[in-house]
């Protein structure tokens, strides 16, 4: 593949979109079942792996042409390894409740498949800008989906919106229990497809 | 082939056991054999010998108390001796708290009119039943999969075929305790007594990556046949959250080695069950008129959350 | 060969920088993150003692940590407390030795500044400076004594029980009297809707201004918790049904000795808070008793 | 893509010939109809109404689902019927009105059509409609038991004040109490039997009747519309693991107290037997018994939960695919190499 073509836009675009890491790729599934309780959750993970995403493929897309083939799998590794480690620092320096909120996905983020992915597909053929544009396409495509599925999780299962008590009462306490997640992600991703196929249709009709 | 590797498994699984059993019946002075929980409220304490009668009824020879809390001592109500003179069980006024251990001091043991010494006793729950409680903890209790929500792009990418699934779940289980022995190893041994423990992620990974390859190139070379089997399967293991989350709990709740096993053991195992009977149903979920939309990932994430629904039944289960 | 060597250059050198960033993240970061918890332990301490932002706690106040260890000797096991002293301007720690009978055995001074004290790892350095090596000894738990001017104002006791599910850590206030002034549940795993209610001021209040006469007999009661005390319970919080000042005595003398409303549906959660309140309050009471007579007969000038 | 044949369900091959679905669906109704009667007498008249209710909407919800997704409407096979029914039964007498709705749409839409319709559910929907209701409202459905009416007065719950009369079912008594706690609330240890095996006795709706539930049971046997393998070894199980582990010390448990208590013989007779959710085969049916009454005992005396039955029989449905797969029938002429 040779270097890309679009345009920033369309770069943050795709991530959100076409290759949302959750509801279409369906990579970096653990968060989004396990801690998608609520949006506020979402939006700090969200904004986790918005930064190692975008440092990592930054950092590989300025190293790119020093890597030996050989050995670039575990250039990647360390890489997000690197940068994982320097959020989690800080997260647990500075937002401690929101840390010990995330518990260990801060941590686990470190074998999201979907930032190894951008590095190996994306960041090692193009620019260091338009790997910016990417990582954060895919960032904010992550905090998106984490940020849909909290919010039908927090407003059913807690009656709440960040925090905010929005219906008084508890509709489902169902959707606190992690198993909701399953059932959350699940449906939402059967709405993807079913958005896709009314898109497609139209465009044929 | 197969045959064999099942073999070796249980001669390794009987071997440890064997070690458990070895280690977990040390006593604590020469002529205690034993002390143990009975009931809610009684302590027993088993002697080497027969002890005096006079000596060993006499409550004020005891001492209980709560191990973190020497000073507040239990009250001891009776104590009865066995026929044999050898048991002597200690009853209290309240309820012993089972989950912490217990110190019992047995001062001057007095045995054939011959004084033996103090004995100071530690009683706690029976440890080869805690190791087993981690094993099957982390194997079905807290099922990484169903209950703690981790591994689970794996978990849907290869839970299509039954044979995938369990050769997966194999090649999974073999990496996984390899290297968290080593995540175990490297922490308690470099990371913690330098105080780098901020470099735990990078290692751990690192780690992880060696075994990997590790287990390849031995596996390549001493048993090509299963390598051809479970080879394709090595790439994968990376990916699977699982592999760095076992090493990190047991950083956080500073377990010993063979905890450590254990719970990385059951942890791929339970990742095996999982695979397995989420495979199982998967194929044949096959020939079922599943609505479009929601045909291949979406269904099987529905799948997954009814088997987290029925998994909520373990919730809040202590097994010892 | 060349091949190789490049590979290797390469990743050591990768390595080097790598190790260099986490390492200098980890020297800025790790002063800020202590700093923070400690902020953040303060702020639930005075939270519990009723000093909110708009409420701030009296420039007098001080908060002393004492830190309880177990020491064995072989057979022979004593306690150790490790006490703030006043002693010139910066003050310091001494290791007041005290047997299971509550005689008192020794007393060292301890090489430690205050900014230490709240490592695990001084605390321990520097009470091995003491203690000769036969000797061993394990941490066992804290204690905050809050004192404003000269008289003690609380004392602040963190502790841990068996909930339903996993440990429950709380934070625990109360007054020279053992009187509970608050309880703050700072960890808790327990089921969502049922257990995990105890977080709850209406259930978590009810422990407030329980004297310890209560406190050592109380018990749990599995009637539904009535309105009024609910609606009391709750306007703690100041936002919910502001209560007038006469209902709310009358409420608080009505159900003071009355004992703990269970959660519905969560009896066993409730029964483990109340035993373990309860349990907390009576070996404290019991222990700070003892360590007060020795340390007015030995004269020692603690700070608190 | 064209649609498989729904009705001939294909999973079920004990089924005798000249025997339809709906024949045996209705007749399992049938069966399942007096423990409802007597549940009116026991706990009032409301339990009538949560039934109806929960039949009510999972036919609807089955009717509508089945026009979403363009499949026949078959309401009439009397599938939605049970499970509403089942659903009913495992839930506690004071519950609001409106709480089988919700499981409804979860046992109907999710647990069955998603997954692809009559036949080829994984799970027994009414369990997981239980499962689901417990998740989402464990106050109600753990503290709404009532205790049993004697004086045929089946209007008093009707209406309000259910809270201030709620109970504890004997398995949460002998689990946090003891068996002493037991015996001062119903008496001494012959009344509790006689009791418990006619129904006086706090519990879900259908549950406690274990002798109606035995008659209505042995009828399928003896219409061989279920076999004795799964009740059998389950409540075998049951009693047995029980005895040995139930007690202070082993073998001093107490089996028929355990088997008598809970939800055991609705779940052996009537949910651990349904056609798609357990095996076919004879082994594979014991062995299906015996996990679901060991899962039971073990969630029973370790597990957070007073009563695993519902639990131990969701987890082992999805066990069923691999245990037919490992014991097939046997072949009459094995070839040679096979396997």
């Amino acid at each position: 593949m040779p270097a890309t073509t679009k345009t920033n836009f369309q770069l943050v675009s795709n991530g959100i979109l076409n290759d949302n890491p959750i509801f279409r790729l369906a990579l970096s599934m653990c968060p989004a079942v396990g801690i998608s309780t609520t949006v506020m959750n979402g939006i700090m993970l969200g904004i986790a792996v918005l930064f190692v995403q975008v440092f990592s493929s930054c950092t590989i897309a300025l190293i790119k042409d020093h890597i030996h083939p050989r050995i670039r799998i575990p250039t990647y590794t360390l890489t997000i390894a690197t940068w994982v480690t320097v959020i989690d620092l800080v997260l647990a320096a500075y937002m401690p409740a929101a840390y010990k909120e995330m518990g260990i996905f801060v941590k686990l983020i470190v074998a999201f498949a979907i930032i190894t992915m951008r590095l190996e597909v994306f960041a090692c053929k193009n620019s260091v800008p338009a790997s910016f544009w990417d990582g954060i396409g895919m960032g904010l495509g992550f905090m998106a989906g984490m940020v849909a599925i909290g919010f039908v999780r927090e407003l059913l299962g807690m009656g709440t919106i960040l925090g905010y008590d929005v219906l008084g009462f508890r509709p489902l306490l169902f959707f606190v229990l992690p198993a909701a997640g399953f059932f959350c992600v699940g449906i939402m991703m059967a709405m993807f497809n079913y958005m896709e196929l009314v898109y497609n249709r139209k465009k044929k009709g | 082939m197969k045959i064999l590797g099942r073999k070796y498994l249980l001669l390794n699984i009987l071997l440890i056991i064997c070690l458990f059993l070895i280690g977990g019946c040390k006593p604590e002075h020469r002529f205690v054999k034993k002390t143990a929980f009975k009931d809610t409220n009684k302590i027993v304490i088993e002697f080497a010998g027969p002890v005096d009668e006079t000596w060993a009824k006499n409550r004020s020879n005891y001492t209980a108390c709560e191990k973190p809390d020497p000073d507040i001592r239990l009250k001891i109500i009776d104590v009865s001796l066995s026929a044999d003179k050898k048991k002597a069980t200690l009853v209290f006024a309240d309820d012993l708290n089972k989950n912490q251990p217990h110190v019992v001091t047995a001062t001057k043991i007095s045995s054939e009119g011959k004084s033996l010494g103090t004995a100071i006793l530690n009683v706690k729950k029976f440890y080869l039943g805690y190791l087993f409680s981690i094993l099957i903890g982390a194997m079905i209790i807290n099922n990484f999969v169903f209950t703690k929500y981790l591994g689970l792009c794996v978990f849907f990418g290869v839970s299509q075929k039954k044979s995938t699934a369990v050769g997966m779940g194999i090649t999974f289980t073999l990496v996984i305790v390899a290297s968290a022995m080593m995540s175990w190893f490297i922490y308690q041994f470099v990371l913690q007594p330098y105080r780098l423990d901020f470099l735990q992620i990078v290692v751990f990974i690192g780690l992880v990556s060696l075994s990997v390859q590790a287990v390849d190139t031995i596996l390549r070379k001493v048993n090509p046949l299963l390598f051809k089997a479970f080879g394709v399967y090595l790439v994968l293991v990376i990916a699977n959250c699982i592999i760095i989350a076992v090493p990190l709990i047991l950083a956080d709740n500073e377990y010993n080695a063979w905890e450590s096993l254990m719970l990385s053991l059951g942890a791929g195992l339970g990742f095996l069950i999982a695979l397995f009977l989420m495979s199982s149903v998967r194929e044949r979920l096959e020939l079922a008129n599943v609505p479009p939309t929601y045909r291949g990932l979406p269904i099987a994430f529905v799948l997954a959350g009814l088997f987290a629904l029925s998994f909520l039944g373990f919730s809040g289960m202590s097994i010892f | 060969m060349k091949e190789i060597i490049r590979i290797t250059v390469g990743l050591t050198v990768s390595c080097l920088i790598a190790a260099l960033l986490m390492g200098s993240v980890f020297i800025v970061t790790d002063k800020a993150k202590k700093h923070n918890e400690h902020v953040n332990i303060q702020r639930a301490m005075l939270g519990l003692l009723g000093y909110t932002r708009g409420h701030p706690a009296p420039p007098d106040l001080r908060l002393y940590t004492m830190y309880r260890y177990i020491i064995e000797d072989g057979a022979i096991r004593t306690l150790g407390y490790m006490l703030p002293v006043v002693k010139g301007e910066h003050g310091g720690y001494q290791l007041v030795v005290i047997d299971l009978d509550g005689q008192f055995v020794n007393r060292f001074k301890l090489n430690i500044t205050p900014e230490k004290v709240s490592e695990a790892s001084e605390r321990a350095s520097a009470i091995k400076a003491v203690l000769k090596p036969p000797k061993t000894f394990v941490y066992s738990d804290s204690t905050i004594v809050a004192k404003l001017g000269q008289k003690r104002l609380a004392y602040l006791l963190p502790g841990k029980f068996p909930g339903f599910k996993t440990f429950i850590d709380v934070m625990l206030a109360i007054d020279p009297s053992f009187k509970i002034i608050g309880l703050e549940i700072m960890e808790q795993e327990e089921d969502p809707g049922l257990g995990a209610e105890i977080n709850q001021d209406y259930f978590k209040n009810q422990f407030k201004e329980k004297s310890f006469e209560k406190i050592k007999k109380i018990n749990v009661t599995k009637e539904p918790l009535p309105e009024e005390y609910k609606k009391y319970l709750e306007t703690k919080k100041g936002r919910d049904f502001p209560l007038p000042k006469g209902v709310v005595d009358t409420i608080r003398s009505k159900y003071q000795d009355k004992d703990i409303y269970a959660l519905t549906g969560a009896t066993i959660s409730s029964q483990a808070v109340t035993n373990g309140v309860k349990n907390m309050i009576r070996k404290f009471a019991y222990r700070i008793n003892r360590l007060d007579s020795v340390i007015s007969r030995q004269h020692i000038p603690v700070a608190f | 893509m064209t649609d498989l044949p729904l009705l001939t369900v294909s999973v079920s091959p004990h089924l005798k010939s000249g025997q339809s679905v709906e024949k045996i669906m209705w007749t399992v109704v049938a069966c399942l109809l007096p423990p409802l009667i007597l549940s009116v007498f026991i706990f009032g008249l409301q339990t009538l109404i949560i039934t109806l209710i929960s039949v009510i909407s999972c036919v609807a919800v089955e009717a509508i689902s089945q026009k979403l997704l363009h499949r026949p409407v078959t309401i009439k096979d009397g599938s939605a019927v049970i499970t509403g029914l089942l659903m009913a039964y495992i839930i506690p007498p004071g519950v609001p009105y409106w709480i089988p709705v919700l499981g409804a749409v979860m046992a109907i839409y999710v647990a069955k059509h998603l997954l692809g319709g009559i036949g080829f559910n994984i799970f027994n929907p009414a369990l997981i409609g239980r499962a689901f209701l417990m998740a989402s409202f464990p106050v109600a459905m753990t503290s709404a038991w009532l205790p049993p009416i004697r004086d045929g007065a089946i209007f008093k719950y009707m209406g309000s004040g259910i809270d201030a009369v709620s109970t504890a079912t004997p398995l949460y008594l002998l689990k946090h109490y003891g068996s002493s706690a037991l015996m001062e609330k119903f008496g001494s240890m012959s009344a509790i039997y006689g009791d418990f095996f006619i129904g006086w006795r706090p519990g879900c709706i259908g549950e406690t009747s274990a002798l109606l539930l035995l008659i209505g049971g042995l009828y399928l046997i003896y219409k061989k519309y279920i076999t004795w393998h799964i009740p059998v070894a389950m409540i075998a199980t049951v009693g047995f693991l029980t005895w040995v582990f139930g007690g202070e010390r082993f073998f001093t448990g107490n089996p028929l107290l355990a088997v008598l208590s809970g939800g055991v013989f609705l779940g052996a007779f009537f949910m651990a037997t349904d056609y798609v959710t357990s095996p076919s085969q004879g082994t594979a049916k014991l062995i299906f018994g015996a996990g679901v009454g060991a899962l039971t005992v073990l969630i029973r005396l370790k597990g957070g939960y007073p009563e695993g039955v519902c639990y131990a029989i969701l987890l082992m449905n999805p066990t069923v695919p691999a245990l037919e797969g490992w014991f097939r029938p046997r072949r009459f002429a094995p070839q040679k190499g096979a396997q």
